[in-house]
């Protein structure tokens, strides 16, 4: 892979629309690993969190959010509650869910839902998943 | 023996008020810092007098009365910043004096905007200049301080 | 009337360029009071400094100002000039017209500059009216020297004092020096033996006629100034005479209990009458009072009953001893941060988890495996070892945001220390940024990993387990961008250096600065690196921040030379601008007191002729005092002034303006 | 004493034993839990951008409600404790975000409210000296291990009931009632929450590895405050037991069933029927 670098990406609206979203700071990751090596899904993960973050600080919103991160995080705050710098992936991933829900890109079409998982789920896994994933 | 003009309120080319601004700084960052905008050739308005002084906590309000009443139209206190203090606490004295002299040099009629307190470290030989064009434009936008140039004659 | 000169410097073109100095030179003339005035094209040459000392005698001037670059480049080379015509430095007074005139405004008219010069010099030649004529001051100096703190920064320093002919006393808080080095096994990059390159400096610091040491001692109150200090120090008791002890290690030998052993980390036991470790100098034990029956109870004895020469005393008590020195060094080290933070790490609750001191221990050859690698759950010689960096440094969720600087060698060196030990065994290190900033110090990391086959995995470690006898570690590879787990069988972090435990306590007792970490602040970071801002007291060594042995071992011998330097002559001069208090009029509020950043300020009592107190009065010690001035603008009845920068001195220059 | 109580959507439908439980099992340790007059879901999730107000309202009516009826307000489930409790912190500390959503849900409320989580009532305001000295039926050495999972403990400044890489609140309190603790590495791990709906791949892995991680260490229960955890938990265990010969399922229980059981409670009270694993067996090999 490669890419290019502008100052208007990383300075960028998106980038400023992610901070203030999610009130996180990007500059101050340095990138050590631990939101990475701790996070649950990071296994599963396009783009490990750390990983993630540092597409952000380059201002490449786009490469992130066509990862599949933001869909899994469950925002355990795993990363946060372990990082020396106490970034929080969750809190990004989040905002970038937001700016793609804000738009009406849902993740999930609630019809697709099995109907077993409606009746038997408990009631906070539906209204959680819609929150996290269906505008 | 030292009896000057105390009209001699400065103008500039055009004949415009240009104000006198007296500046008492501490030797260790501050007048370090003005040396620094010298060396690095740095220009900045000419209207201000430095006093040096070992330390910003070294500052008697009486200084910055005497120094309206001779003529300035203007005064500015800079010293280290808080925590930088080459004697370690001197700097917060002079903050901690100036909160309990600020209402007191209202009192006397002096126009607060007309004094000015601020952090120059001896490397921001850039905040120097800053600061002085700044105190200076403001300054001169209020015009000469004359209420008080006049009480020493009055004496 | 006085009789003053009055000198401009053109500085080549420098002022010239913007200010008319033959104009200012004939404005200054009109001033009343001056006598003379000249300009020159460098003031500061030697032609120039003749030029002003033959006008001082020729003119009778009883006072000279330089109106020229700034006082901090030539005050002192036109103080010199004038007092060697004679005159008394202190009735020179520099106008700065080049840093703060001629250089910033740009003006080729010379309007601007000359105008502002003429103000500037009148201003100045004002307050030189005032100026008094000053006398450097000369304070005695005890040529003994205090060093606090026995690991290599201070035997370093106490050594080389010792050596410069002075008297050095030693103060140690352990049983015996040698600090946080004697526990070291081998060190980087050269991979030599610890205590072999210590112990001789331990035993030369011993037997050095010139250095006393107190061990088990520490440094209760420091009062005094710069060459005249008294220190109190507590001689903490040992319940063993060490005049009359041998050091035959008899009692240690018949002693029956056991604790848990300081100098080994809690990786071993040592009995309740120890010594921290056998090369211990002075090898003379102390007995652990919290831990000892004779002591709480009045049951065993053991000891007294074995010794010979009769040095055991169960009725010793502590002791304080007073030493007079005229400087101080501050050698006090560091430790590591304490683990119990790192839950996450399991330190604490998993025995295979243990810091880089104690894995020196596991290295060492005189530590509880006998320098077999071997991991303290059960005894058994690692497969794999993963060594975790920056753990508590860089981490400001954790408190710390500086880097401990010397992880990144002594891990490398875990690594290889553990390879030859355990040829077969696998080390994983899991880092953040490689620092190998020194002399061969890249070289050795690359060792590590190119010939000795450490694993370096950039990332950092998100948690560590046990599970079925092993410690699982989790982390990530940033640079595969991949999650690592390992199974490993011991887990080594590299723990934050962190300041010594009652830091901060120590420095208010010395008057000493010290930052948010408790680490020392130096007067000046890069110019005045050992020396603190209480004229005296010096530091060395990890105190200031977290530093290795050669640079520990540097400012040790940095400090001795200011020592040195300082004992040098039997007196000291100082600049006199320092405070004065007008007693008769002084009416002890003690605002001055309250004020006074270094405490120079002191209570006088004034008698009368039967001896009573009528009243007392402020008094300035002029070793201590600094001339910050903060003094005078407390004091309410204006009876505090500052040499050089009188009150009256500042309002001529003000009135000038 | 009476304490006012949210059970939350969950709790009054497929966690109803969750909820019985606890109510019982107060009545027995001699105080009430009031249920709020009127309450709403909580959102069941706190919203992490703080510009997304509209998140905040649910839970700020539940605890305006709450507010009317004393100073603090306790949940038995952890992410109802958790939306809360971050929802009351960002209330009292920012006074803008507060009279936005105080303005958009019509009522006052301040922030003043203090909420707790059951186990810190348990702990702190009953001691757990007083629930040893009410148990009726000692739970004969169960080896149960405590799964915390996330939203009790995280993030640690806001919400923390306890120490949030060791936690030992529910050991004590499961050893008060006569278990014996299993400590196990995957305690504060994820469950997958609500990818339940999304990535049952994902579920059955984390929750796979926190039973398993248990039952290597010897659990014979595992022990929750989360329904949304239980389920998942309960819904893994046929994966793990796919995946592992001679997996033995295990019971996965809320804590105050236990509780319930270990104060002398009917089965039926303490809802032990409505789990999928059954934990009475077990309880009789234990002579309970």
């Amino acid at each position: 892979m490669k890419i290019k670098l502008f100052k208007q990406e990383i300075e960028g609206s998106s980038i400023r629309q992610i901070e203030r979203s999610s009130g996180e700071v990007l500059k101050n990751c340095y990138q050590c690993g631990n939101c990475s090596g701790g996070c649950p899904v990071s296994y599963e993960m396009d783009l490990p969190p750390s990983q993630a973050i540092r597409f952000l600080q380059l201002g490449k919103v786009e490469e992130v959010k066509k990862a599949n991160s933001m869909w899994l995080c469950v925002g355990c705050q795993q990363c946060f509650s372990r990082c020396p710098k106490s970034v929080s992936a969750a809190n990004l991933f989040e905002a970038l869910r937001q700016m793609s829900l804000r738009q009406g890109k849902d993740h999930r079409e609630i019809r697709d839902l099995p109907v077993s998982f409606l009746e038997k789920a408990p009631q906070q896994a539906i209204v959680c998943g819609f929150r996290k994933l269906v505008s | 023996m030292d009896e000057k003009d105390v009209s001699r309120t400065a103008q500039d080319s055009k004949g415009g008020f240009e104000p006198r601004i007296m500046a008492f700084v501490c030797n260790w960052c501050t007048y370090a810092g003005a040396d620094l905008a010298g060396t690095s050739r740095m220009e900045y308005k000419e209207n201000v007098r430095i006093v040096k002084l070992p330390c910003t906590g070294r500052i008697d309000p009486l200084f910055i009365i005497k120094a309206f009443e001779n003529g300035a139209d203007g005064v500015l206190v800079s010293g280290c910043h808080p925590g930088d203090c080459h004697y370690t606490t001197g700097n917060y004295h002079a903050r901690r004096r100036w909160i309990a002299f600020r209402s007191l040099m209202e009192f006397v009629g002096i126009d607060l905007r007309r004094l000015h307190f601020s952090w120059v470290s001896a490397s921001e030989a850039l905040k120097w200049v800053d600061l002085i064009n700044n105190v200076t434009d403001e300054v001169r936008k209020l015009g000469p301080f004359a209420e008080y140039k006049g009480l020493k004659q009055g004496w | 009337m006085a009789r003053i000169g009055v000198f401009i410097c053109q500085c080549g073109n420098n002022i010239e360029s913007t200010v008319d100095t033959k104009s200012v030179s004939e404005e200054m003339e009109k001033v009343p009071g001056v006598v003379f005035s000249c300009n020159y094209k460098f003031m500061c040459s030697s032609p120039g400094q003749e030029m002003l000392k033959e006008a001082i005698k020729k003119h009778k001037l009883d006072g000279v100002v330089v109106s020229a670059c700034s006082p901090h480049m030539h005050e002192k080379t036109f103080r010199k000039a004038c007092e060697s015509a004679g005159l008394n430095p202190y009735r020179c007074e520099i106008a700065n017209i080049r840093e703060q005139c001629s250089w910033v405004h740009h003006d080729k008219t010379k309007k601007t500059g000359t105008v502002k010069s003429n103000d500037l010099t009148r201003m100045t030649i004002e307050r030189l009216k005032r100026n008094r004529p000053l006398k450097k001051i000369n304070i005695p100096v005890n040529k003994r020297a205090l060093v606090i703190g026995g690991g290599i920064a201070g035997i370093q320093a106490a050594l080389d004092i010792a050596e410069g002919g002075r008297e050095v006393i030693l103060v140690e808080k352990e049983p015996s020096i040698g600090g946080n080095m004697a526990r070291l096994s081998e060190t980087f990059p050269t991979m030599d033996c610890s205590q072999c390159i210590l112990t001789p400096k331990m035993v030369e610091a011993e037997l050095h006629e010139r250095i006393k040491i107190y061990t088990y001692s520490e440094v209760e109150g420091l009062d005094g100034y710069i060459g005249n200090f008294t220190v109190r120090i507590r001689k903490k008791a040992k319940y063993v005479d060490e005049e009359l002890c041998t050091g035959c290690g008899e009692c240690i030998e018949k002693c029956p209990f056991k604790a848990s052993s300081e100098f080994e980390l809690g990786l071993n036991k040592r009995k309740v009458i120890y010594t921290p470790f056998p090369q211990a100098v002075p090898n003379i034990p102390v007995i652990d009072a919290p831990n000892c029956t004779m002591i709480q109870k009045g049951k065993c004895g053991v000891c007294a009953k074995v010794c010979g020469p009769k040095a055991i005393d169960f009725e010793q008590t502590d002791e304080i001893v007073e030493e007079k020195v005229g400087a101080v060094v501050v050698a006090t080290g560091y430790e590591l941060m304490p683990n119990e933070r790192f839950g996450e790490y399991g330190y604490g609750r998993i025995k295979d988890v243990i810091n880089g001191l104690q894995f020196e221990r596991l290295a060492s050859s005189s530590g509880p495996t006998g320098g077999e690698i071997r991991r303290p759950s059960d005894g058994k010689v690692p497969e794999s070892v993963v060594f975790i960096q920056c753990v508590g440094s860089r981490d400001e969720a954790k408190g710390v945001s500086y880097c401990s600087k010397i992880c990144c060698m002594y891990t490398a060196k875990h690594t290889m220390l553990y390879k030859h030990k355990v040829h077969e065994g696998q080390a994983y290190v899991f880092y953040m940024d490689i620092r190998a900033g020194g002399k061969r110090y890249e070289e050795f990391t690359r060792r590590a990993i190119e010939d000795e086959g450490a694993m370096y995995l950039r990332g950092r470690v998100s948690r560590v387990y046990e599970r079925g006898g092993k410690v699982v570690v989790q982390g990530a590879d940033t640079l595969s961008a991949s999650q690592v787990e390992i199974e490993a069988d011991m887990v080594v972090l590299a723990t934050a250096i962190v300041s010594r435990t009652g830091a901060d306590t120590l420095a208010q007792r010395l008057g000493i600065g010290y930052d948010r970490y408790r680490f020392y602040n130096e007067y000046h970071p890069k110019l005045r690196p050992v020396e603190t801002v209480n004229a005296g007291i010096y530091l060395a060594g990890a105190c200031v921040g977290p530093m290795d042995i050669p640079e520990s071992v540097s400012m040790g011998s940095a400090a001795a030379s200011k020592v040195l330097a300082l004992f040098s002559a039997d007196e000291m001069a100082r600049e006199p601008i320092v405070a004065g208090v007008d007693k008769t009029r002084c009416n002890a509020c003690w605002d001055c007191l309250v004020a006074c950043p270094y405490s120079a300020i002191e209570k006088e009592e004034v008698k009368n002729r039967q001896g009573e107190t009528v009243r007392w009065n402020a008094r300035v010690n002029e070793g201590v005092c600094q001339g910050c001035g903060v003094c005078v603008a407390a004091c309410r009845s204006k009876v505090i002034d500052l040499a050089g920068y009188t009150d009256e001195q500042v309002y001529a220059a003000i009135s000038a303006f | 004493m009476k304490i006012p109580y949210y059970p939350g959507c969950t709790l009054n439908t497929v966690a109803k034993g969750f909820d019985v439980s606890a109510r019982e099992s107060a009545r027995a340790l001699g105080f009430e839990m009031e249920e709020l007059g009127q309450w709403n879901c909580c959102g069941a999730s706190f919203p992490l951008s703080p510009d997304n107000l509209m998140g905040l309202t649910a839970p700020a009516k539940v605890l305006a409600s709450a507010a009317r009826m004393g100073d603090a307000v306790t949940t038995l489930c952890s992410v109802c404790y958790n939306v809360l409790k971050r929802t009351n912190k960002a209330l009292r500390d920012d006074g803008e975000k507060r009279s936005v959503v105080t303005g958009f849900i019509e009522e006052e409320y301040d922030g003043s409210t203090e909420v707790i989580h059951f186990l810190e009532v348990l702990r702190d305001r009953v001691g757990f000296d007083r629930v040893r000295e009410s148990v009726k039926r000692p739970l004969g050495g169960i080896r149960a291990a405590a799964y915390y999972g996330c939203m009790l403990l995280r993030p640690a400044g806001e919400v923390g009931i306890d120490r949030h890489e060791g936690p030992t609140i529910m050991e004590d309190l499961l050893s008060v009632l006569g278990c014996e603790p299993v400590d196990f590495p995957n305690k504060i791990e994820c469950c997958g929450a609500h990818l339940a709906m999304t990535r049952t791949d994902v579920v059955e892995r984390l929750s796979g590895n926190v039973l398993e991680s248990a039952v290597d260490c010897g659990a014979e229960v595992v022990v929750t405050s989360c329904p949304l955890c239980q389920y998942n938990l309960e819904k893994s265990q046929a994966k793990v037991a796919e995946r592992r010969a001679g997996y033995r399922h295990v019971p996965v229980v809320y804590f105050t069933q236990l509780l319930g059981i270990a104060l002398g409670q009917s089965d039926e009270m303490a809802g032990l029927g409505e789990n999928r694993w059954d934990v009475r067996p077990l309880l009789e090999a234990k002579g309970v």
